[in-house]
């Protein structure tokens, strides 16, 4: 009945996946790292709760005469806890990016590495003049 | 900051119903879909919607800071001590039968409903923990700033040192 | 056309509207846009998740990442005073090199899997009933997912609540101190006037 | 279920859908911001309220009083909070100095709906 379909929702994942391991990777700005991370992570969910899918079921919930089939539901139990886990961990990241900007004015990946780069170089500098 | 009345009155309408859905949420969460994790979000959302319109400090004065950071462990406690609980009268870790020694299935009820209130309550308070500490630390950062600059009287509201 | 049918066909139209996103997403440069889209991503995402008739999982993932994640993500667009991404986009070699690979190896390992939404795939028939026979008799409420998730997997469920309170705390310990603005970016400026002197 | 049910709120849902895409239509169209959000708004209110009577007319045909209830809060709830986004989006948009387009090819009554 579905064949036309197959397994649209996995390519669609796979792409996903794709995109949010390619922003993560690419760009330099640490907001947008943090973005295509989650991406990443939502992608995971949507391989997970496809495949606990049944076309023409309904959710697992039971009730009187019920006649539909039910979805799986363990895939619900498992990406409900990591949506959550998700949030809390992305936050994290978010307070970071925070700090890196107090400390180092800016959340560009490269004008990081430049100041620290600088900053290493100048503690170098001051223990040899202490020598 | 300039006053949002339209917004302000909206939101002494909406929040006690933001709050009230957060417990219906909870509480129904066995019967339709919900339960403690969305049931705390929702909660957190209703607080952080409060904090967003009438001012950090107004509900860093209602919902204290370390009342948040009490409830947070507090709720992990309430679900591990369920597991402890379950331990001391004989079964197995979280094994919620042994709550009611004549009927497992109401045990099982009882212990459902008591982690899914600690669950709730952790969730709701690191939420609200998350929003304070960056609220707060956007308050103090714009107060540092306009210390620097000096040339613009800041905002008139009172400092409380760290943004616990 | 039957309900599954049609379940299908909504189905790909909002995968579509989630790679337009998606593609949105890593084009756009400006930063509060990309928090909106993001936002909108996970609305899209919850109603997809409500489609595959994951209510509960919809239900979180509309009011986590659609409500407070974006709050947060505001709430730090307003700390980093970021308004655009510095480097506009262009096509990176490495990158795009690992997601395709990436992207190879999953196509390649999802030969084997059923077809979405099949009622005789393996992972419908071996745990699933179990859970879904039991559950009105060990535990009887009519949410299976509550059931699951708080009983028969409530260890799982434990950890999940400690990593959450563990990112509190840490989120706690990383903001609450007094900021110091700029500690290693006044370095930077001696560093720069030092090279200029030179 | 009798058929004139299933046409009526068919007929509703497709009238609220039809509603959202000239709403989208008027968002990518319409030259700034404030005739922008007036198009946006406008999907919010009426368009909902279409969507959300089309899944009320079947439930309350089986006499399922309880959901037609809680559509009935959803529809409160929205049309409680839309209109405040629209204002906050306006009175934002106000306050960044967004000045709406005055052509002098729009007229005034087309000027007053901005």
């Amino acid at each position: 009945m579905m064949e036309w379909l197959g397994q649209f929702n996995y390519y669609v994942f796979a792409i996903l996946m794709m995109a949010g391991i390619y922003v993560a990777m690419s760009r330099g700005n640490l907001v947008k790292k943090v973005v295509g991370l989650n991406i990443f992570q939502a992608s995971v969910f949507l391989l997970y709760i496809s495949s606990g899918k049944i076309w023409g079921g309904t959710a697992p919930i039971l009730g009187d005469g019920l006649t539909q089939p039910i979805s799986n539901p363990l895939p619900h139990v498992l990406i409900l806890t990591a949506i959550v886990v998700g949030v809390a961990t992305t936050s994290i990241g978010l307070a970071l990016i925070v700090r890196i900007k107090e400390a180092y004015g800016t959340v560009e990946e490269d004008e990081i590495a430049e100041a620290e780069a600088l900053y290493e170089e100048e503690l170098i500098r001051a223990e040899e003049a202490e020598a | 900051m300039i006053e949002h009345l339209v917004p302000r009155i909206l939101a002494k309408l909406l929040i006690p119903f933001i709050l009230l859905f957060g417990l219906y949420v909870q509480f129904h969460g066995d019967f339709g879909p919900g339960g403690g994790f969305q049931a705390g979000v929702i909660f957190a959302a209703g607080i952080i919607l409060y904090a967003l319109i009438y001012g950090l400090d107004r509900a860093r004065r209602v919902i204290t800071p370390g009342l948040v950071a009490f409830l947070v462990a507090l709720g992990l406690l309430i679900y591990a001590g369920v597991g402890v609980a379950t331990l001391l009268l004989g079964a197995e870790f979280l094994n919620y039968g042994a709550l009611d020694s004549h009927d497992p299935v109401h045990g099982q009820h009882l212990g459902i409903l008591i982690i899914e209130f600690g669950v709730g309550t952790t969730v709701a308070a690191v939420m609200i923990t998350i929003f304070y500490q960056f609220a707060g630390r956007l308050q103090i950062t714009r107060e540092l700033e306009s210390d620097e600059t000096d040339d613009e009287d800041g905002e008139e509201e009172e400092m409380t040192g760290s943004p616990q | 056309m039957s309900v599954g049918e049609w379940e299908a066909l909504i189905n790909v139209v909002l995968l579509g509207l989630l790679l337009v996103v998606t593609f949105g997403i890593i084009r756009l440069r400006n930063l509060f846009g990309v928090v909106m889209l993001a936002g909108i991503y996970s609305l899209l995402m919850a109603m997809v998740f409500t489609l595959l008739d994951a209510v509960d999982v919809a239900f979180t993932e509309a009011a986590v990442g659609a409500g407070v994640s974006t709050i947060l993500s505001l709430g730090t667009l307003a700390l980093i005073d970021s308004r655009r991404e510095k480097i506009p986009f262009r096509f990176q070699f490495t990158p795009m090199l690992v997601a395709l690979v990436t992207g190879a190896v999953l196509l390649w390992g999802m030969q084997d899997m059923p077809a979405v939404g099949t009622a005789d795939a393996p992972n419908q028939v071996h745990v699933a009933p179990y859970y879904i026979e039991r559950t009105p008799v060990e535990i009887d409420v009519p949410n299976i997912v509550t059931a699951v998730l708080a009983s028969y997997r409530g260890f799982d469920t434990l950890g999940e609540v400690t990593v959450i309170f563990t990112a509190g705390i840490g989120v706690m310990m990383l903001l609450s101190s007094m900021p110091v603005i700029g500690a290693r970016r006044r370095r930077r400026r001696n560093g720069d006037d030092q090279e200029n002197d030179t | 279920m009798m058929d004139w049910t299933v046409i009526a709120s068919g007929v509703l849902v497709i009238s609220g859908a039809l509603l959202t895409i000239v709403g989208a239509y008027g968002t990518l169209r319409l030259p700034d911001i404030y005739t922008r959000l007036h198009a946006a708004s406008i999907t919010d209110t009426l368009a909902t309220f279409l969507v959300l009577a089309g899944l009320a007319v079947p439930s309350l045909v089986a006499g399922e009083w309880l959901i037609a209830i809680k559509l009935l809060f959803v529809l409160i709830f929205l049309w409680f909070t839309s209109p405040i986004a629209s204002y906050s989006i306006g009175h934002a948009a106000f306050f960044a100095a967004q000045k709406p387009k005055l052509d002098h090819d729009l007229t005034d009554a087309e000027g007053g709906t901005a």
